[in-house]
């Protein structure tokens, strides 16, 4: 195990020093620079001149990109140019939300596919097999940004159940924290129950044809107990797969539902940096988001090996 | 100074809460220098009972409210943050201005307890108000305000745009000041209405802290998380005695326009601003609310195209004459409008003193369009081809699409493009564009819009004028409205304005924006503030509330 | 076409000897196709199939077509009928600039279609090859592909998009499909990779390589023909995700240059400024344009699988 | 507990107190709707079991065998198989039972042993719960009982160590291991009657015989009945009471296993036995292996299902099928020109005059493959 967790972290650390690399250059190669963004139209040459130093902006490519790094290691992400606020005092409020935001739509979602997929597995090419198929068509041709509005309009305008926008912190009580993220959660959810059910349904087919399930019931176990104790779990691999990939990249991707309900998330806040030209920002919420998928994405390998015996060799 | 030239834009989060660049950095709202002869106002329809934002029976003490905004500010430091609407809505609560805009459109003190001009009006003297205290309980007196004063004209962001107005700042008394100005500035108090007019505390002026306000208004800082939420309370030991009734508000930036307006609808916010006329016609009819529009006083912000001309092919008057007649405006206003907007050719609003009966701004024609650009194409290689962008909104996007196929049918070849806010602002400044929509010349005394107009600033790789236009007469005119008292010659003064604009057409107006505040029956008297001297002020306008008159009915 | 138990199928299909695993070579799978033709109800590939296939084509035939149907110009303004539902002159009604949604949503299908198969075939191909070749033959490649395709996916797409966009102006079809290919392939490399992994440790690859097979014959003779079906439905899933993802970036203003309208603009523009509630068609139909496009691709690559894949559910 | 857990009350005497044959199957039909037309698996099959007997079925791929022993359980899944016949025992019809009550025969009653070991076993489930799942679950131990039982299990099919072998995964061990594990399994609950489908055909021949001997030890010491599914004649020749041939989802011959060795009486059981490789033949000899291929069960078959495989053919084959004859006690055939009778014998030199490939190929003296063989005569092995 531990050779397996020492190659991991090395490709971890690798990985996410070309991220770094990446997102510095990328967001130095966009056209204008913060000082236009701070200034605006009294950009006077002189005054950016001044505004650049102040900024550290005027050294070398290399030298800032070492600082940058250096500090982080300090534990200094630097700050934004524009609002003067800390990126880790941006995060401390961006992390929190997307978490949330995270858990709970994927929680939602595999609620939903994996009973679907169980359901339609027992019984291919039946009924409920092929409602369920094609209602994940549609939930898949039902884009975030269109789900989210009607979800507000009918939960938040009508029936005024949830607030239609912003996000109450837990240390505001859980009930209002869960009325705020349950809408844009259920918009995020519609889009990963497609890929979960599609995974899932695919390999319990597939299981359901082995030897090993047609033992079980010839020792008369209930269908649900071979279902749920020996046919789940060699079936959910590409399953885990599945959710690593969609929760790596709901770090930024939330970005659409963020905008729509008002949530200052990593997504959001990325995006705002980047129109601000707010290097550190930027940088700062690449670096964080890529780690944080590279990471999830290793827990699911490590994940992977405990479910499955036989690549605990590999 | 010139309302900011703040853009309409659904993405404001995306532009306006970093960047707010397009600002100048100073944001007037105030009112008119003269008595506004005033027309029916474009308020909604009366309520049954009482007008709209006007409190019903006694003021209840206690409660809060919540608050949406349609964007972020970047900071709270008048030197070198960007005030947009929802900076100033922010300032007014924290700080108070040293004179304020009153319903008869003259600026009026509040901070101050008298500003007074010499003979010539080139020395103002401000004298505060006794016995005012910061929120950390740090004295107001003169020290201060020369100290805010100095740091506004020192200042990268604010202080190109003073220069031409305040020369330097001298300590007369231990409560008063006196202010020398380059030249005689008529609309000075005005300005005390601004963003530069509001007096931030030592502690927070050296250590140039823009995340910890320290002023002396009516609420004190609880927190600021940006893009979530400004959380404050209120001051106990408020100047004005008795005032103000909440004990604490809320305020949530949510830029997208659909999202404010739901969360009105749903609870989530009890008062909010907007801009977007379709919220307006939504909530017009809805007894549950209450809409308070902007007031036909002042100047209000425009929406319009601007063109470049110092670069072919606008710079040839004959193709801005075809682009001009080729809009419809009536059709464009009636297609975004939502039957609210109202078209407006011209830089004041109807009723305004500074506007002249006709100021022969072209209406539209095709035919006289097409013959237009057939007389030009000759000399711009035989055909007219502009480019018109906008950025990222979906009522821009659809309003540029609309003017491009306008174009197109008087024979003009028009790409329709989308630029991201802080390029769009980049381009303006250093003249990189043909044809941009734009909003701003919001203000409450046409001076504060000298800068945007005058051609002295057109000049230049970063010009303030963006058009670019240079017409001497033009410049005369804003002179004489700058320094004359007398109001009769500073109103001609002004309509030769008009008119200069309408014979060089820099700008194509299309109609005035549509501010409006909109709360629910709960909030009351929202914008029902009366000045020390018993007098009503403005209230709401071009998209800044002040809270201080505020309480909750439930 | 209800199928056999596996054992029965093995009984009755003797001399064929068909290997216990799942997985069967090329050769099986001609030795699929009954004598008694495609298009037979019973042993071809079924009346929904085709009848798919034929709605695809259709849409296809439809956008290629478009600029000669006879339909209104897409971007032809009517003021007269403003945010009209369905009627004579526009049969699926107009939007708020009074375009008519019939012509715009074809004329959306071509860039939305090129948006969602494009970058999926070459993610495909690209990914496709690479992930076959990490998978099958584990080491140094397979571990810097791996690396790789990680770095592509751990970073932020939004990022990548944005900061392209504002610096390679202006945004052409071919850019977005370039774009979204950096997007696709890594995903469909670790979708490959897994499955050729899966099947590599197979014995019936083992025996091939055993009778000396050359690699190439091995990838392409017997692994690919079981990493297909996983790879297209993953495949058909990520064109999906494309059309909508180009949706996303229209609502940031980051698609395809105005006037031109795709499918993902249309439905950002549906959404805006209370037209869900005003005219709730111009989010509607491109929608469901995408939902049929879907099920039936869909359909069509289950029905594929199941074909090719005679197995029953033993519980 | 929801609903399904209420348990049918079945009361299945004890194996000694019951008269009659344990099992007794009577004219059993499975067959499947596919696309190619109604595939008949198990085309009329009847047989008795005795208690502590063994019934050994033999056939080649394709007769039906392993379709019969699961339809005997009941066990054969799918929405398109058509069942009839009677399955008695211990005298409970278990084609009248509903699924909940067949769950209470299965495991308990009756038990299966599976050809492939390593299919079988769930690869991600430790060995030790797969033991006990059905001790806890069905016969109510608590968890140390039933792990205590498991390792007496594991010991009693010969696995060394146990306690270590019940946390290992079905990966870990070897092939005739995991086929211990596999009988330990279906053994646990204490069936009356043991269902061996092919156990050994995925095992080399040393295995063979210890899981055989394994098999006969487990039935006599608990009385079971058996039925030992299998297509090697050699598994069956000594093992078994009774031997069954099946051919193309028909029974062609049945008798005591002695008597079928020593009298066979269809040409298809002879030619089966034929092609047993013999050691005293020398390396190398050729195989005799039966040309031509079984028929295709969908197709509707007329006259005798071996006829155009078998040597004996006659006209009368190709018509009429015949039907299941006596020829001595417990001795059945289904032939019209069985072997070692005048007819026979006529048949098969008729067939040969006339130069009937079939019968050439029956009559052909065995001959060595001359590639294969080194220069000084001993065979390259």
């Amino acid at each position: 195990m531990l050779r397996f967790t020492a190659t991991r972290l090395v490709q971890l650390v690798v990985i996410c020093f070309l991220i770094s690399v990446f997102a510095f250059l990328l967001v130095h190669l966009l056209p204008g620079d913060p000082t236009l963004a701070i200034l605006g139209p009294n950009d006077t040459p002189a005054a950016r001149a001044v505004l650049l130093h102040q900024l550290g902006l005027n050294k070398g490519l290399l030298a800032q990109y070492g600082t940058w790094i250096v500090n982080i290691f300090h534990g200094n992400l630097g700050a934004s140019f524009l609002t003067k606020q800390t990126v880790t005092n941006a995060l401390s409020v961006a992390v929190p939300i997307d978490l949330e935001l995270i858990v709970v739509s994927q929680v939602l979602a595999l609620l939903v596919a994996i009973p679907m997929a169980l359901i339609a597995a027992l019984r291919p090419n039946r009924a409920f097999d092929r409602v369920a198929t094609t209602s994940t068509f549609a939930m898949l041709s039902l884009p975030t940004f269109v789900a989210g509005p009607l979800l507000v309009l009918v939960f938040a305008v009508t029936l005024k159940w949830v607030p239609a926008t912003g996000f109450n912190r837990l240390s505001q009580g859980l009930g209002p924290n869960l009325k705020s993220v349950i809408l844009p959660s259920v918009a995020l959810a519609i889009g990963s129950i497609t890929v979960y059910y599609r995974l899932l349904r695919a390999d319990l087919i597939a299981t359901l044809q082995e030897d090993f399930v047609t033992m079980a019931r010839s020792k008369g176990l209930s269908t649900r107990y071979i279902l749920l104790r020996h046919v789940m779990r060699p079936s959910s691999f590409s399953l885990l797969a599945g959710a690593g990939i969609s929760i790596g990249t709901l770090f930024t991707g939330a970005f659409v539902v963020e905008v729509l309900f008002q949530l200052p998330g990593i997504g959001f806040q990325l995006v705002q940096a980047i129109y601000g030209r707010d290097y550190l920002v930027v940088q700062g919420m690449a670096l964080v988001a890529a780690v944080a998928f590279v990471v999830v994405n290793f827990g699911v390998d490590y994940l992977l090996t405990v479910l499955d015996p036989r690549v605990r060799r590999a | 100074m010139a309302d900011s030239a703040d853009r309409y834009d659904r993405r404001a989060f995306l532009t306006r809460g970093a960047t707010t660049a397009a600002a100048v950095g100073l944001a007037g709202v105030g009112l008119p220098s003269l008595l506004a002869a005033c027309g029916s106002g474009t308020t909604a329809p009366p309520h049954a009972s009482s007008t709209p934002g006007i409190g019903i029976g006694t003021p209840k003490r206690g409660g809060t409210v919540t608050i949406g905004l349609n964007s972020e500010i970047d900071g709270f430091l008048p030197s070198a943050s960007h005030f947009d609407n929802s900076g100033l809505t922010y300032a007014n609560t924290i700080f108070d201005t040293l004179t304020v805009v009153g319903a008869d459109g003259s600026a009026k003190p509040y901070l101050a307890q008298s500003v007074v001009p010499n003979t010539d009006m080139t020395v103002w003297t401000i004298t505060l108000r006794p016995g005012v205290t910061f929120h950390d309980g740090s004295p107001l007196n003169a020290d201060v305000l020369v100290a805010n004063m100095q740091a506004l004209q020192t200042s990268a962001l604010t202080g190109q745009a003073l220069r031409g107005v305040v020369d330097t700042v001298a300590k007369t008394g231990d409560l008063s000041v006196a202010v020398t100005c380059a030249e005689p500035i008529v609309a000075f108090p005005h300005y005390l209405a601004t963003q530069v007019g509001y007096v931030i505390a030592l502690a927070q002026l050296e250590s140039q802290n823009s995340t910890k306000p320290i002023g002396t208004g009516p609420f004190s800082l609880v927190e600021w998380v940006p893009n979530d939420h400004l959380a404050v309370t209120r001051n106990h030991n408020y100047w004005r005695s008795g005032l103000p009734y909440l004990d604490g508000l809320t305020y949530r930036p949510i830029s997208e326009d659909q999202s404010r307006e739901n969360s009105l609808r749903s609870g989530t916010i009890d008062l909010m601003v907007t801009r977007d006329p379709d919220a307006i016609r939504d909530l017009r009819d809805n007894a549950d609310y209450q809409l308070v529009l902007n007031p036909n006083v002042g100047q209000g912000d425009m929406d319009f195209v601007i063109l470049n001309t110092s670069v072919a092919p606008t710079s040839d008057i004959v193709v801005r004459q075809a682009l001009a007649h080729a809009i419809n405006v009536d059709e464009l206003v009636k297609l975004f409008g939502a039957g609210i907007a109202k078209p407006n050719l011209s830089l004041f609003p109807p009723g305004s003193p500074y506007r002249p009966a006709d100021n022969g701004y072209p209406t539209y024609d095709l035919a006289k369009a097409k013959q237009l650009v057939a007389q030009a194409a000759p000399n711009h290689g035989g055909s007219i081809k502009i480019s018109l962008a906008t950025i990222t909104d979906p009522r821009l996007l659809n309003e540029v699409q609309a003017i491009a196929s306008m174009w197109g049918l008087a024979g003009i070849q028009t790409t329709v493009s989308e630029i991201e806010q802080v390029t769009f602002i980049d381009n303006l400044v250093t003249g990189q564009f043909q044809a941009y929509t734009d909003e701003m010349f919001g203000a409450t005394d046409p001076d504060l819009n000298y800068v945007w107009l005058s051609p002295t600033t057109a000049n230049g790789p970063i010009a303030l004028n963006f058009a670019r236009n240079k017409d001497d007469a033009l410049e005369t005119a804003l002179q004489t409205g700058r320094t004359t008292s007398d109001q009769a010659v500073r109103a001609k003064a002004y309509q030769q304005v008009d008119k200069r604009l309408a014979q060089d057409l820099p700008y194509l107006w299309a109609s005035l924006a549509t501010w409006c505040s909109i709360g629910s029956n709960v909030v009351q008297n929202f914008n029902n503030l009366t000045l020390p001297d018993g007098s009503k002020a403005l209230g709401f306008s071009n998209g800044v509330l002040d809270p201080t008159p505020v309480w909750r009915k439930d | 076409m209800p199928e056999l138990p596996s054992y029965v199928a093995l009984e009755s299909e003797s001399t064929l000897a068909l290997d216990s695993t799942p997985g069967m070579g090329v050769q099986a799978l001609q030795s699929r196709l009954p004598a008694s033709g495609l298009f037979s109800r019973k042993g071809g590939l079924g009346l929904t199939f085709w009848i798919c296939l034929g709605w695809v084509v259709f849409m296809i035939l439809l956008a290629v077509l478009a600029s000669v149907l006879p339909i209104k110009a897409p971007n032809f303004q009517d003021y007269s009928a403003v945010n009209v539902g369905p009627t004579a002159r526009h049969l699926l009604g107009t939007d708020d600039l009074g375009r008519d949604l019939l012509s715009r949503v074809i004329f959306g299908s071509r860039v939305s279609l090129v948006i969602g198969f494009a970058p999926i075939l070459a993610g495909l191909v690209i990914g496709g090859a690479a992930g076959l070749l990490a998978g099958y033959r584990s080491g140094p490649a397979d571990t810097v592909l791996n690396a790789v395709s990680f770095v592509l996916l751990a970073f932020p797409a939004l990022l990548a998009i944005m900061v392209i966009e504002t610096f390679w102006k202006p945004v052409s079809l071919f850019k977005l499909t370039v774009m979204f290919t950096f997007v696709a392939a890594p995903l469909l490399f670790r979708v490959i990779r897994a499955t050729t992994l899966s099947f590599s440790s197979r014995e019936f690859v083992v025996a091939a390589r055993a009778t000396g097979a050359k690699t190439s014959r091995l990838l392409l003779r017997e692994l690919l023909p079981n990493i297909v079906p996983a790879a297209v439905s993953f495949a058909l899933i990520g064109v999906a995700i494309a059309i909508v993802l180009e949706g996303s970036l229209a609502f940031l203003g980051l698609s395809i240059g105005l006037p031109t309208s795709s499918l993902g603009n249309i439905i950002n523009d549906g959404v805006n400024s209370n037209n869900l509630t005003l005219n709730p068609f111009i989010a509607l139909w491109p929608s469901l344009y995408i939902f049929l496009l879907l099920t039936a691709l869909n359909l069509m690559a289950d029905r594929l699988r199941s074909y090719f894949d005679l197995r029953e559910v033993t519980l | 507990m929801s609903r399904w857990s209420r348990r049918p009350q079945l009361s299945f005497p004890d194996v000694g107190s019951i008269e009659g044959p344990l099992l007794e199957v009577i004219d059993l039909h499975t067959s499947f709707r596919t696309g190619r037309g109604l595939v008949r698996a198990v085309d009329g099959v009847s047989l008795t079991l005795g208690r502590g007997r063994t019934l050994g079925v033999v056939g080649e791929s394709g007769s039906g065998k392993t379709v019969l022993s699961r339809s005997i359980m009941g066990l054969v899944p799918g929405s398109n198989v058509e069942r009839s016949g009677v399955v008695r025992f211990s005298g409970h019809d278990l084609t009248a039972m509903s699924l909940a009550e067949l769950r209470e025969v299965w495991g308990m009653q009756v038990a299966l042993v599976f050809q492939d070991p390593m299919t079988a076993l769930n690869p991600v489930v430790r060995v030790g719960r797969q033991i006990t799942e059905s001790l806890r679950l069905r016969a109510g131990l608590d968890r140390k009982a039933a792990r205590e039982t498991a390792v007496a299990l594991l010991k009693s099919v010969g696995i060394p160590a146990p306690e270590q072998r019940l946390r290992n995964y079905p990966h870990e061990l070897s092939g005739g291991m995991r086929q211990r594990v596999m009988i330990a399994i279906a053994v646990a609950c204490g069936p009356k009657l043991l269902l061996a489908d092919e156990p050994t055909t995925g095992l080399d021949v040393t295995v063979q015989a210890q899981i055989l001997d394994l098999l006969a030890a487990q039935q006599s010491e608990r009385h079971m009945g058996m039925i030992l599914v299998t297509h090697d004649l050699g598994v069956v020749a000594n093992r078994t009471d009774d031997i069954m041939v099946m051919y193309a989802g028909r029974v062609v011959e049945q008798a005591p296993t002695a008597e079928l060795f020593a009298h066979t009486r269809m040409p298809y059981t002879e030619a089966l036995m034929r092609s047993i490789p013999r050691l005293a033949e020398a390396s190398h000899t050729r195989l005799r292996a039966i040309p031509g291929r079984p028929p295709d069960l969908a197709a509707d078959l007329r006259g005798c299902r071996f006829a155009p495989r078998c040597p004996y053919v006659q006209e009368h084959c190709r018509k009429e099928e015949p039907p299941l004859r006596a020829a001595g006690q417990g001795h059945l055939f289904r032939c019209w020109y069985p072997v070692g009778s005048a007819e026979g014998d006529a048949a098969l030199a008729y067939n040969v005059a006339s130069r009937l490939p079939a019968a050439l190929a029956f009559t052909g003296t065995p001959v060595r493959d001359a590639a294969m063989v080194a220069p000084n005569g001993v065979g390259i092995t």
